[in-house]
C-alpha cells in the first residue's frame, strides 16, 4: 500500500507538472529518471525476515521464456516477491537498467556493444546462459552443410544460387534479422568475420523476431535465414551443420560450434537484496540444470570456452 | 440530325446501364471483402476460441495456455481509458461548441485537437514511452497505456460529441437561454441528455477503436503477460490485477507479440485472440446501435 | 388602451450591427404594461433582430453588437455589467418553433423557475403548474398528463406550453418572435387568444409577425420596419387604415412582402 | 428592476454569473489539458528529434537524401523510409480511390435505402478491425498470394505491394464514409436541375455531383493517406522491413518511416544517437501529419472561396 500510495503521489506530481505546463520544461532538462527502483518502497511492507519487494525485469525477448519460468519457480518460493518481466529487446533492457526503471536488464550482447563505458562500469554483467545459433533453411532445399565460407558469400550477396553451394539450382532467399538484434550481431560476428556487407544487396526481408524468421523461412521456397537452437523446430525448417559440426548444445560447449552467445541479465552495482537474490538462484544448478535446458538453452558452467565483450575466444 | 441525335441517346442510356452495373459490381466486391475478412478470421480463430480453457486459463499455463489475463487487461485498459478521455472529451466538445470565444485559443484548441487525431499511433506511443513512462514517472503500465490511448481516442470523441451536440436544434439552446438560465445548466440539463443517444454510440464505437489498438501501448504498458493473482489484496503488488501501476498486455499486443515468439502452438493462439478481438468489436458495434435506439426511443417516449 | 398604461420598456436609438453591417438602424420605440405592439415588415427587415435586443439574446450571436439604450423600468439594460440571468427571468421570450425540452409537461414548467431556485416545496410547484398552463389555456386539455412528454402535445399546444413555461418565470415582458408561423390556423386562433388574456393581466408584450391580419387581431400598436429603418408606428388601427409613409402603404398593399 | 425579486427570495443557489465561469472553466481546463499534451507531444517530438542535427552531428540533408539506413554502422539516411512510407500510400490510395467512390456513388445515388442502412455500417465495421488483424491476414494470405503470382521474385512475399494492398483495405471505410458524407451533401438541387435537362443519372454524377462534391472528396483522400501513412503494425508485418537500402520495385521488401520506428525503439538505447534519430523519423512523421492538416485546411478554404 505504501508503494502504491508513494506512486500515486509521484503519478499526482505529474500531472500537475502536466496542467502546468512544467512537464514540458522537465523533460527538456534529463532524458533519465532519477527513481530509485521501486524494489526499496515494497520491501519496507514487512519485515526483513523473508525476501519482499518487487523486481522488474526488462529487456531481450530472447530468453525472456526462460527468465519468466525461473521467475514463476521463484514467486513460488516467494510469494511477497513479485517479479515482472518484460519485453522491449535489448537496448531497452539496458536502457532502462542504466536509466534505474528496471532492476534487471536483459541482453544477449555484451553492454559494451550498447553503451558508453562509463554506463558499463556502472553495471554487473551476470551471464545466465549461453544460446547457441545457426543457420536455418526452407525443408525443400537440398543442401545440409555450409562452410563458414560460404556461409559469408550468401550474406554478403557474392552467392546467391543455391547450385553454387551444392544444392539443386535456384535462388537464395535471404531473411535476415533487424540490424540492432543481438541474434544478428552474434551470428555477423562468427559468420562475417569483419567483411562488409556491400550497399548494393540485400535480403528479402529483414525480420524483427524469431517468430517471423521461422514463419518466413517455413513458407518461402529457398530460403535461408539464422535461429537459436531454442526455436529449433524440425517440422518447420531444416537446420544446417556448419564446417561439418552439427549445432548442438555439446559441439557449442566444446567450442567446436562457433556461434554462440551468452544471455546477460545486467544489474546496477548496488542492486538489493531481491534482485541478488533472485540473480544467484538464476544461477543456481536448479535453473541452470533444469530450466536451461528445457527451454533450449546451455548453462554457462559446461562451457569450456569463454567470450569476451569483443568476442575473443579462449579457453577455459 | 434526328438519327445522331437517336444513337447519341442510345449511347448515353447504354452508358447509364454499363456505370451502374459496374458500380453495383463493387459493392458487390466490398460486401464480399468484408465478409470473405471476418469469415476467415472466425475460420482460422473461433475453433481455438471455443476450445474449453482458452478464454480462462493463464497464458503462462503449460499444458493449455489461454488468454484470460490479456481478456482482463484488454477491458481494464478500456475502462481506465474511458474514465479519462470520456470526461475530457466532453468537456473539450462543450467548449467548442457553446463557449469558445472566436479567437485564437480556440482556433488554437482546434488546431491541437486536429493534430492529435492525425498522428501515427506509434508517435503517441513514443510520446507516451517518454512522456508518461519516464518524465511522468508513471513506468510501464496500465496508467500509462491508459493515457497513451486516451490521446489516441480524445480527438475521435470529441468529435462525435461536437456533432452530437451540434444536431440538437439551436431552438432548445436559445429557448433555456432566454428563460435567464446560464450555457453550463443548458448544456448540462438539456443539451446533453438530447445528445445522450449520440454520444453512447459514439463512446461504444471508439471503444472498439481503443480495444484493438496495439501499437500505442507496447512502449508504454508492455508486451508481457503479466502474472495476475486474483486472489490478491495487496494493491500495490504487479500481481494485483486491479493495480494500475502494473504493467500489461492486451489481446492487440498479445497477438503481435505471438507472431514475434516461435513457439510451438502461438500461431493457433494468436488466431484464437484475433477471433475473440473480433467478436468483441462485433459486439462493440452492435451495443453500440442497440443502446443509442433504445436510449433514444427511451427519450422520446418518456 | 391610451397613454395612461406604464411605460416598461423605451429603446433609444438602438442599433444593431453584425461584423461591419448595421442591420438595424437607430430605432426607437415604447412598450407599456398590458399591451401588445406587433412588429411588422417583410422578411430581414429587421424586426426579429429588433426583438433579440429586448432581452439581450443578441448577446448569444458572435460578432453581433447592440448600440443605443435599452431602459427598462428606467434603467439601461444595454450595458455589459447587466446581469443577464436576472433580466431574462422577467422578460421571457417564445420562439417561432415551438420548443419544448425533452421532458415531461410537468418539467418543462418547473425546469428554471427550479433552477433560479424558486421552488421551495411540491406544493409551491404543483401550484405554479397548476396556474401557468391556466393562464396559457392549456391546463383542462393536459391536466391528467403532466407527467407525459411534452412531445406527445399537438404543435398549437406544443407552442402553448412555451408560453406558459414563460409565465411560471412571472415575467412582465413577453417576446413572441413569429410564434405561430409553424402552426395550423386553428392552433394559431388558440395561441392569438392566448396572448390577448395575457395582455389583459397587465404584461407587456411584443410579437413579431409578417401576418398582417394577426397583427390587427392581437395587437393594440404597430411598428413597422423595412431594411433596418423603424419606418412608422402608431397604434395598430391607425397604422391599417390610415397608413402615412409610401412604403408602409405599398407592403399593406400587396406590392412587396 | 426584476418586481418578482421580493416575492421570491431565491434558494441558496450559486450566482448565475460564477456558475457560467464554474462552467467556462471546467470545459476550458479540459480544452487546454489537451492543447498542453500536444504542445508537449510537439516540443518533445521536436526537441528529441533535432538532437540528432544539432548536437549528434548529422547534417539535415544528409539525413533526408540518405540512401542507407543501417543505424548498427552509424549510417542514417531516412530517404528509404521516406520512399517506403510514401509508395505504399500513394499505391493504397490509388487501389482504393475507385472502390471507394463507386460504393460512394452507389450509396448515395443508386440505392440511398440500402446504402445507408446496411452497407454503410457494414463498411465501418471495417475500420473497427484492429491493425493486427489485419497483419496477420495480410502475413497469411496477401504475403502467400504475392508468392505464389510472382513466385522466386517475390522473396518472401513481403514488400510494398504486400503492404499496399493491406493499407487499402484498412482505408476503405474511411474514403468511403467520408465520400458518401461528401456526396449526399451536394444539394438535390442540382441533380433536378440536371435532370431536368434531360441528363441521364450517370451523365448527372458525372458532370454535376462528382463536381460540386471535389473539394469534400478531395478531404476524404487525404483522411485515407493521413491514416494509410500513420499506420504501423499491419504494415510492419507484411513490407519485410528491410531498411538498409532504397526499395527498387514494387515487389522490393522496405519499411516504412513507422515501421522501423517500432522496430528500432526496442533495439536502441535511449540517449544513443540511434534514439535520437529515431525520434527524428517520429519528428518527420509529426511534419506529415500537419501538413495533411494544412492541405485539408487549404482544400477547406479553397472550396468555401469558391462556394462564396
Amino acid at each position: 500500500m505504501q508503494d502504491i500510495s508513494r506512486r500515486k503521489f509521484l503519478g499526482l506530481m505529474g500531472s500537475a507538472a502536466v496542467l502546468a505546463g512544467l512537464g514540458v520544461a522537465g523533460c527538456g532538462g534529463s532524458g533519465s529518471s532519477s527513481d530509485s527502483g521501486s524494489a526499496d518502497a515494497g520491501a519496507g511492507d514487512s519485515g526483513s525476515s523473508s525476501l519482499s519487494g518487487t523486481i522488474v525485469c526488462s529487456g531481450a525477448t530472447s530468453f525472456q521464456a526462460l527468465v519468466e519460468d525461473a521467475a514463476n519457480k521463484f514467486m513460488d518460493a516467494n510469494p511477497d516477491v513479485s517479479i515482472s518481466v518484460t519485453g522491449g529487446g535489448s537496448g531497452q533492457g539496458l536502457s532502462d537498467v542504466k536509466d534505474g526503471k528496471a532492476q534487471i536488464g536483459r541482453s544477449d550482447v555484451f553492454a559494451e556493444a550498447k553503451l558508453e563505458a562509463a554506463d558499463v562500469e556502472k553495471l554487473v554483467d551476470n551471464q545466465v546462459a549461453v544460446v547457441g545459433m545457426g543457420p536455418i533453411v526452407n525443408s525443400n532445399v537440398d543442401v545440409d552443410d555450409l562452410s563458414t565460407e560460404q556461409l559469408k558469400g550468401i550474406f554478403t550477396g557474392e552467392i546467391t544460387d543455391w547450385s553454387e553451394v551444392g544444392g539443386t539450382a535456384g535462388p537464395i532467399q535471404v531473411i535476415n534479422r533487424k540490424p540492432g538484434s543481438g541474434t544478428r550481431a552474434t551470428f555477423e560476428a562468427a559468420v562475417l568475420q569483419g567483411a562488409t556487407v556491400p550497399d548494393s544487396w540485400k535480403p528479402v526481408a529483414e525480420e524483427d523476431s524469431s517468430g517471423t524468421v521461422v514463419e518466413k523461412v517455413q513458407q518461402t521456397e529457398g530460403s535461408i535465414s539464422y535461429l537459436a537452437f531454442s526455436y529449433y523446430d524440425d517440422s518447420k525448417f531444416k537446420a544446417l551443420s556448419v564446417d561439418g559440426v552439427a549445432p548442438t548444445a555439446e559441439n557449442v560447449e566444446s567450442g567446436d560450434f562457433k556461434i554462440w552467445a551468452y544471455e546477460h541479465c545486467y544489474t546496477p552495482a548496488d542492486a538489493d537484496e531481491v534482485t541478488k537474490a533472485f540473480i544467484d538462484y538464476m544461477l543456481s544448478d536448479e535453473v541452470q540444470g533444469e530450466l536451461v535446458e528445457k527451454d533450449g538453452f546451455i548453462p554457462v558452467s559446461g562451457m569450456k570456452v569463454q567470450k569476451d565483450a569483443d568476442g575473443n575466444i579462449s579457453n577455459k | 440530325m434526328t438519327r445522331d441525335l437517336d444513337a447519341h441517346a442510345a449511347k448515353i442510356g447504354k452508358q447509364d446501364k454499363i456505370a451502374t452495373g459496374i458500380l453495383t459490381l463493387i459493392v458487390g466486391l466490398v460486401l464480399a471483402l468484408l465478409a470473405a475478412i471476418v469469415v476467415y478470421i472466425l475460420f482460422q480463430g473461433l475453433g481455438k476460441m471455443l476450445t474449453p480453457g482458452f478464454l480462462t486459463n493463464s497464458p503462462l499455463d503449460d499444458e493449455n495456455p489461454g488468454i484470460s489475463f490479456e481478456l482482463f487487461d484488454s477491458f481494464y485498459m478500456l475502462l481506465w481509458t474511458l474514465l479519462f478521455s470520456v470526461p475530457i472529451s466532453l468537456g473539450a466538445a462543450i467548449f467548442l461548441v457553446e463557449y469558445a470565444p472566436e479567437n485564437w485559443v480556440t482556433a488554437a484548441a482546434k488546431t491541437a485537437i486536429e493534430t492529435l487525431s492525425s498522428l501515427p499511433s506509434i508517435v503517441v506511443g513514443m510520446f507516451g514511452s517518454l512522456f508518461f513512462v519516464v518524465v511522468c514517472n508513471f513506468h510501464v503500465s496500465i496508467l500509462s497505456g491508459a493515457l497513451a490511448l486516451t490521446m489516441f481516442n480524445i480527438p475521435i470523441l470529441v468529435r462525435t460529441i461536437q456533432q452530437a451536440l451540434e444536431d440538437v436544434p439551436r431552438s432548445q439552446r436559445d429557448a433555456s437561454l432566454a428563460m435567464g438560465l446560464t450555457r453550463w445548466e443548458t448544456t448540462t440539463k438539456i443539451l446533453l441528455p438530447a445528445a445522450m443517444p449520440a454520444i453512447v454510440t459514439g463512446v461504444v464505437i471508439s471503444a472498439g477503436r481503443v480495444f484493438g489498438e496495439a501499437a500505442a501501448l507496447i512502449f508504454t504498458s508492455g508486451s508481457a503477460p503479466a502474472r495476475l493473482n486474483f486472489a490478491s489484496t495487496n494493491f500495490g503488488s504487479p500481481t494485483n490485477p486491479w493495480n494500475i501501476f502494473r504493467p500489461a498486455e492486451t489481446m492487440a499486443v498479445h497477438i503481435w507479440k505471438l507472431r514475434m515468439e516461435p513457439s510451438q502452438g502461438n500461431d493457433v493462439i494468436a488466431w484464437g485472440c484475433a477471433a475473440m478481438l473480433m467478436i468483441c468489436i462485433l459486439l462493440f458495434n452492435v451495443l453500440a446501435r442497440v443502446l443509442g435506439k433504445a436510449l433514444a426511443k427511451k427519450m422520446t417516449a418518456e | 388602451m391610451t397613454n395612461t398604461r406604464d411605460i416598461i420598456l423605451t429603446t433609444e436609438d438602438v442599433t444593431v450591427t453584425y461584423g461591419t453591417h448595421e442591420a438595424l438602424h437607430p430605432t426607437n420605440l415604447t412598450f407599456a404594461a398590458g399591451e401588445v405592439t406587433a412588429l411588422i415588415g417583410p422578411s430581414g427587415c429587421g424586426k426579429s433582430t429588433f426583438l433579440r435586443c429586448l432581452n439581450l439574446m443578441n448577446r448569444e450571436i458572435p460578432h453581433c453588437a447592440v448600440g443605443g439604450h435599452i431602459n427598462y423600468h428606467g434603467h439601461d439594460i444595454n450595458t455589459p455589467k447587466e446581469n443577464l440571468y436576472e433580466l431574462r427571468k422577467s422578460i421571457g421570450m417564445v420562439f417561432q418553433q415551438p420548443t419544448p425540452f425533452r421532458k415531461s409537461i410537468r418539467e418543462n414548467i418547473l425546469f428554471a423557475p427550479k433552477r433560479h431556485g424558486r421552488i421551495r416545496s411540491k406544493e409551491q410547484a404543483d401550484e405554479l403548474v397548476e396556474t401557468s398552463l391556466k393562464q396559457a389555456a392549456l391546463w383542462d386539455e393536459v391536466k391528467d398528463k403532466l407527467d407525459r412528454s411534452a412531445y406527445a402535445l399537438s404543435g398549437g399546444q406544443q407552442q402553448r406550453l412555451c408560453i406558459a413555461r414563460t409565465l411560471a418565470m412571472k415575467p412582465d415582458v413577453i417576446l413572441y418572435d413569429e410564434p405561430c408561423s409553424a402552426l395550423d390556423p386553428l392552433s394559431t386562433m388558440s395561441v392569438e387568444e392566448t396572448i390577448r388574456d395575457i395582455a389583459s393581466t397587465g404584461i407587456c408584450e411584443a410579437i413579431v409577425t409578417h401576418n398582417m391580419e394577426q397583427a390587427t387581431r392581437v395587437s393594440d400598436r404597430t411598428a413597422f420596419f423595412y431594411v433596418g429603418d423603424m419606418v412608422e408606428t402608431g397604434p395598430t388601427k391607425q397604422i391599417f387604415s390610415n397608413p402615412k409613409d409610401q412604403k408602409l402603404v405599398d407592403y399593406l398593399t400587396g406590392r412587396f412582402g | 428592476m426584476a418586481k418578482t425579486k421580493e416575492e421570491y427570495k431565491d434558494k441558496k443557489m450559486m450566482p448565475k454569473g460564477q456558475l457560467e465561469s464554474v462552467g467556462l472553466g471546467l470545459t476550458g481546463a479540459c480544452v487546454a489539458v489537451v492543447a498542453i499534451v500536444v504542445v508537449a507531444l510537439i516540443f518533445m517530438v521536436a526537441q528529441q528529434g533535432l538532437t540528432t542535427f544539432f548536437a549528434d552531428g548529422i547534417g539535415f540533408g544528409s539525413f533526408i537524401t540518405g540512401q542507407n539506413w543501417i543505424p548498427s554502422d552509424g549510417r542514417f539516411g531516412a530517404l528509404p523510409l521516406i520512399v517506403g512510407s510514401f509508395s505504399v500510400t500513394l499505391l493504397s490510395t490509388l487501389f482504393t480511390l475507385p472502390i471507394a467512390l463507386g460504393s460512394a456513388i452507389f450509396v448515395v445515388e443508386i440505392q440511398p435505402g440500402f446504402g445507408r442502412k446496411i452497407f454503410q455500417p457494414l463498411v465501418e465495421l471495417l475500420v473497427g478491425i484492429p491493425s493486427v488483424v489485419y497483419g496477420l491476414i495480410g502475413l497469411t494470405v496477401v504475403n502467400a498470394a504475392m508468392r505464389s503470382i510472382f513466385g522466386a521474385a517475390a522473396g518472401t512475399g513481403a514488400g510494398i505491394l504486400s503492404g499496399a494492398i493491406v493499407l487499402a483495405v484498412m482505408i476503405l471505410p474511411t474514403v468511403t464514409t467520408l465520400s458518401i458524407d461528401a456526396l449526399a451533401a451536394v444539394p438535390n438541387a442540382y441533380r433536378e436541375g440536371s435532370y431536368a435537362l434531360g441528363c441521364t443519372r450517370w451523365q448527372t454524377v458525372w458532370h454535376v455531383v462528382l463536381k460540386s462534391a471535389m473539394p469534400s472528396l478531395m478531404t476524404a483522400v487525404i483522411m485515407g493517406m493521413t491514416r494509410a501513412f500513420g499506420e504501423t503494425l499491419a504494415v510492419q508485418m507484411v513490407i519485410g522491413g528491410v531498411e538498409k537500402s532504397m526499395p527498387a520495385g514494387l515487389l522490393d521488401p522496405a519499411a516504412t518511416l513507422t515501421t522501423a520506428l517500432t522496430s528500432g525503439l526496442s533495439n536502441a538505447t535511449t540517449g544513443s544517437v540511434e534514439y535520437h534519430a529515431l525520434w527524428s523519423l517520429g519528428l518527420i512523421l509529426l511534419a506529415m501529419s500537419l501538413f495533411f492538416i494544412l492541405i485539408i485546411h487549404l482544400i477547406g478554404s479553397k472550396g468555401a472561396a469558391k462556394h462564396d
